[in-house]
């Protein structure tokens, strides 16, 4: 199955999902990133490029680890974890941000713009600037930045210009909608790199591309390693980059169960979450240049979302994952904060490993369905990136009293030092 | 009477038509129908109306806003139809509906076409429907009567202008730079050569928008486009210089 | 040359330098570690099972990047960079903590105590307990506890005991000393990890056959990318082991010039600083365990040390490193805080890395030199660790404003949490 | 007199004889004066006077603390010399000096003999000094006639105890426990089985320490042990309760 090969459907389109909805003035740059982009696509050398520069700068590929503790401790099937955790800057964003930088550079643009709202794909792509001298602005919600402060700490120190949204909730939605409101007027020499696959086509196809290296990497390593293939893979779904980029290793294996995990928030029908297809909240709906289920009400204006994991916390979901859900060919769980707050613990105790708090709803889930797995049965986790970057959130997740403390002292040293 | 129709006689009388555009329920529809009177009474031609939606990513800073705080302050697209319908029957200028493709796709197309109709609405403008996702909402509002405006930008090649205007109706939006709704356009001979540009494909009127906010502006536009879109320079006014300001700002715009 | 071939001097010395000098009741503890290392040096299975340990668990082997930009700017020589800053837990003292773990398994002990001063250490150690299931308790300067409050948030949250250390300077030396005592009570059945290739033989050896491995991989990496071995090799050297690692895949290539970079903190006459060989300061003694060079008075007490990067702040050399320094075959210079801090940014900005702050003591002293090189030559740095997890110290060094608005927010909203 | 017949001499009166410890310059050197005329007068038959050193990681909190506070206010070795110079004049007690070695190896392994010598020292402890580092020290102090403590412990092999037993001159100090100076030990069948396994590899006097802190500790190393090792206990009265304390400390302990 080639769900990229639109020859029977229409272009850019997943069963009824997908599509360009975007203003007329972008046509000209949308075709342009398409054209290039079946270029790359359709180059071996640009994909050898791409993976080169990944071992080199990245440290591709990530490994797989046997996570026996745990595995022991659940007694049923046998966990591994794939380790997108350790690539530079700490998740899976920097495939697609290193790719999108080779193909800007063919787009011979000098700019690029990004939206953020954990700070990891902006972290990322403010990197990727740097390497490539690329002038970059990234947008984040205003919120956003006052809780990521890490982050933006870095992208500015990469020499990134990071300017916070005010509008809307001041979140993801809103600096998506900033990039594309700066895209309009700077597309002569500015490319988006948008940070998931979600968006106008090409960004799902060409997103999901570049991602399929974790897929790629994971499925032969799983034979070398284990010795066979999966009976399932979790990976968590925020606008489902990570998911698509180890899913589709897997996706021509019948036998291989494909799991997304969603923002639960705080659970279903407490309409404070993100889950768009694990729950029954979402409907079909056109905005931010595509078409796929969102959080919205009956008119269309989209809900409030909430995840502890900033990066989930996102009102639509990759127009692919919507079509492969109506086709059952990948299934949706959602993990609530709280079970993700219990999994992160457990996880960092038993195996030394401190996912991101979005990664971590797929081990919730993992967690939950392998005691009820055979002992020679096998999960693969993805594991997309690191929580350490995290710690605010972790901490202020964990409600930890010391950190608290800790911040205060700081706080009240810096203010010592203005007097 | 029929929007392109509608243009024809007004500009018999007139050498170049101006279209107004208010955000429903921002700052209150009550405000909303003070400016629409206000415009009325200045002679401006037509009036978007926009139906406010939370993601209004083709809008500048101001308009961002005003559609922000109308949907926080309630605003329903029941009421703003109810809006349009008031509208279309007191005053003498053309209604269109402006607003995002999810408005229309989320009440589904056939019904938003007849709320449009049965509003009094002669048209609609939707900003991020490319021409590719529209044939069936076209074809709906052909059956219907109404036009569904078409933009034409400076990025446009040669040949898609082509293409858009072999299914423009009613009126083209030329924009006259690349950008969102809100900052300053010089309008100088770049806006003039991409309307002409534009007029090679297609003999619908054309209307030029995008940072028109002075009396200056449309001097220049006269002779060549058919009808000056003013919006955020509007709302501007209102916010800062009231009732009186916009009179004054409407009284030396059509001058 | 094999330095660690005793036959014609005493076991454990290098030059003069060397030795055990630890109490007699940890005589036989030391010489079961010995016998133990020995043996696991002479199987290729240990070895073996060390280095799939690192790769599946940590990611190795790490890349080398070719900084081509930086490289351009400065007009010298081409800088490569070893990327050990990729590492799970960030830093190279996983290598280290990983072998010793296999070791410690081997003596059937089930409790590590490490010390730490950054907190690095601490944080991997924590992270291999956790791993291997050991109890662990993590000896700190209280001054580091407060200071380095992120790494002990983590360390605690992997399940260590993270205890303050009281005493002398609140320092990393004092934490050595806080894990001398605990060892010499607690010796049945706990091991001791030491952190960095100083305290009593066999610890220099043993860290440095650990961290060989980066050099390992360097040497062939180098050969293969840039079709030659580099003609000189940079590393930082606190207690000397991520530059032990380094050096030693090229001791017999006597082409290659070593270069160890220590930490200048506030410059030569300052007497803040932590520079043991590169300046004049440092003079021979025995303390720790060990005989090497020590800034220290004239009655053998030690003197305050000091560097922005607390990772090199320490009062000891390896004792190998004190007789390469006599021998020449190791060239020693000092990067000073203001350096460290130039050259952060610089490489933050042009190639999208953020090395630790110990780490850029090495990019400090390659950053002088590359543009005295020949554009044909070549340099290799090691870059230990990553700087992310360090942003209270790097922001602190920065001296940002953002920052430190962003943390009087944090702590008036904890503040207020608590009313 | 050597240290060894010193012992002897002692013992042919006492069956167990008492060593104490004070930390050169904590809290001061005139408080140590004190303490160790309170020890005189109570009987003490041997003093180490610890020497502070930045790094003392075999001692426990208390003294560790101490050498810490005596480097702060200034104690220099050449003032320890001195004091003990002083002391071993004054008292009939002997007096060791008790530090690390560094201390020794700043100043020249022959330099410190000779100056230990000088100062009426009997012999040195130097707990971070293996033997296998001090036969030069070892050969020095012979020709000087002073001693060179060596430690024995309960995890030392009967192997090691012979090489041990071969080198040790003095006394041999057997540590009860493992662990620092400063806590409380059990002392009882363990501790004394040691000290028979020391005795089968040497003949000098043994005397124990590591937690001893009253009467009834000496009493069950009587008979056994020829040296009761009284260190950090000394020094917590004398934190604790002043000179009136320690008086009252020595003369239960002794009793
Ligand atoms: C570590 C990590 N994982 C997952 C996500 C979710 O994005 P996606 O669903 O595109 O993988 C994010 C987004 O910020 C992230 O940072
Ligand atoms: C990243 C990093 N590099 C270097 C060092 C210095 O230690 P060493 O000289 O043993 O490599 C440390 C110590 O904490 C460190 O964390």
């Amino acid at each position: 199955m080639d769900i990229f090969d639109f020859s029977e459907g229409r272009e850019g389109y997943y069963g009824e999902y997908g599509g360009v909805f975007l203003p007329e003035i972008l046509h000209a740059t949308i075709e342009e990133l398409l054209e290039c982009f079946r270029e790359c696509k359709a180059d071996p050398k640009f994909w050898q490029e791409y993976v080169s520069l990944l071992q080199n700068y990245s440290g591709r590929p990530t490994p797989i680890t046997h996570l026996e503790n745990l595995s022991r401790k659940l007694g049923g099937a046998q966990i591994y974890v794939k380790r997108d955790d350790l690539n530079h800057t700490g998740s899976h964003k920097i495939n697609n941000v290193m790719g999108q930088g080779l193909l800007c550079q063919r787009l011979g643009k000098s700019k690029v713009i990004a939206e953020t709202g954990a700070g990891q794909h902006g972290f990322a792509t403010a990197t990727m600037a740097a390497k490539f001298g690329f002038e970059c602005k990234i947008y984040m919600g205003a919120v956003d930045v006052a809780r990521q402060r890490p982050n933006v700490f870095w992208m500015e120190n990469l020499g990134a210009e990071v300017i916070a949204v005010e509008d809307g909730q001041k979140t993801l939605k809103d600096a998506v909608n900033e990039c594309m409101r700066d895209w309009v007027t700077n597309m002569a020499d500015t490319h988006y790199i948008l940070g998931t696959a979600c968006g106008p086509h090409p960004f799902p196809e060409m997103v999901s591309w570049f991602q399929s290296i974790i897929g790629l990497e994971a499925r032969e390593q799983m034979l070398k390693q284990a010795g066979r293939l999966p009976d399932r893979v979790y990976a968590c779904v925020g606008g489902g980059s990570n998911a698509m980029g180890i899913f589709q290793g897997f996706m021509n294996d019948d036998n291989v169960e494909l799991i997304g995990s969603e923002g639960g928030g705080h659970g279903v029908g407490s309409y404070m979450h993100s889950s768009r297809l694990a729950y029954d909240d979402a409907s079909v709906g056109v905005a931010q240049g595509y078409k796929t289920y969102f959080l919205q009400n009956d008119e269309g204006n989209m809900n409030e979302t909430h995840s502890v994991a900033a990066g989930l916390d996102y009102i639509g979901v990759n127009p692919i994952f919507a079509h492969l859900h109506d086709q059952g060919k990948v299934r949706f769980e959602a993990a609530t904060d709280i079970e993700v707050k219990e999994a992160l613990k457990l996880t960092m105790r038993t195996e030394g490993l401190i996912p991101a708090l979005e990664s971590t709803h797929a081990f919730v889930t993992a967690i939950k369905e392998a005691p009820t797995m055979g002992k020679d049965q096998i999960i693969l986790i993805n594991q997309s990136g690191r929580g350490d970057k995290d710690i605010f959130t972790i901490a202020d997740a964990l409600d930890d009293a010391k950190w608290k403390s800790f911040i205060g002292g700081k706080a009240d040293q810096y203010r010592g030092e203005n007097n | 009477m029929g929007l392109q129709s509608f243009i024809a006689e007004r500009k018999q009388s007139k050498d170049i038509l101006v279209m107004a555009h208010v955000v429903c329920g921002y700052p209150s529809f009550e405000e909303n129908l003070q400016e629409l009177e206000i415009m009325a009474e200045a002679g401006v031609d037509l009036v978007e109306l926009q139906f406010p939606f939370s993601e209004p990513s083709a809008d500048g800073p101001l308009f961002v806003r005003a559609n922000e705080q109308s949907l926080k302050s309630g605003t329903t697209v029941d009421q703003c139809f109810e809006f349009m319908k008031l509208v279309s029957a007191r005053f003498p200028f053309k209604v269109l509906m402006m607003g995002y493709y999810n408005t229309a796709f989320k009440m589904g197309e056939a019904a938003f076409v007849k709320r449009v109709k049965d509003a009094g609405g002669v048209g609609y403008i939707l900003p991020d429907l490319p021409i590719e996702e529209s044939p069936e909402l076209h074809r709906l509002s052909e059956e219907a009567g109404i036009e569904p405006i078409i933009l034409m930008t400076p990025t446009t090649s040669d040949k898609r202008l082509a293409k858009l205007g072999a299914v423009s109706r009613g009126l083209v939006y030329v924009v006259a730079r690349k950008g969102v709704t809100g900052s300053k356009t010089k309008m100088g001979d770049d806006v003039l050569a991409l309307v002409e540009r534009c007029r090679q494909h297609t003999d619908v009127p054309m209307g030029v928008g995008f940072g028109i906010s002075s009396k200056a502006d449309i001097d220049v536009l006269r002779g060549h486009a058919d009808i000056a879109i003013v919006g955020t320079a509007a709302l501007k006014i209102w916010e800062e210089g009231g009732a009186s300001g916009l009179r004054n700002f409407f009284a030396e715009l059509m001058a």
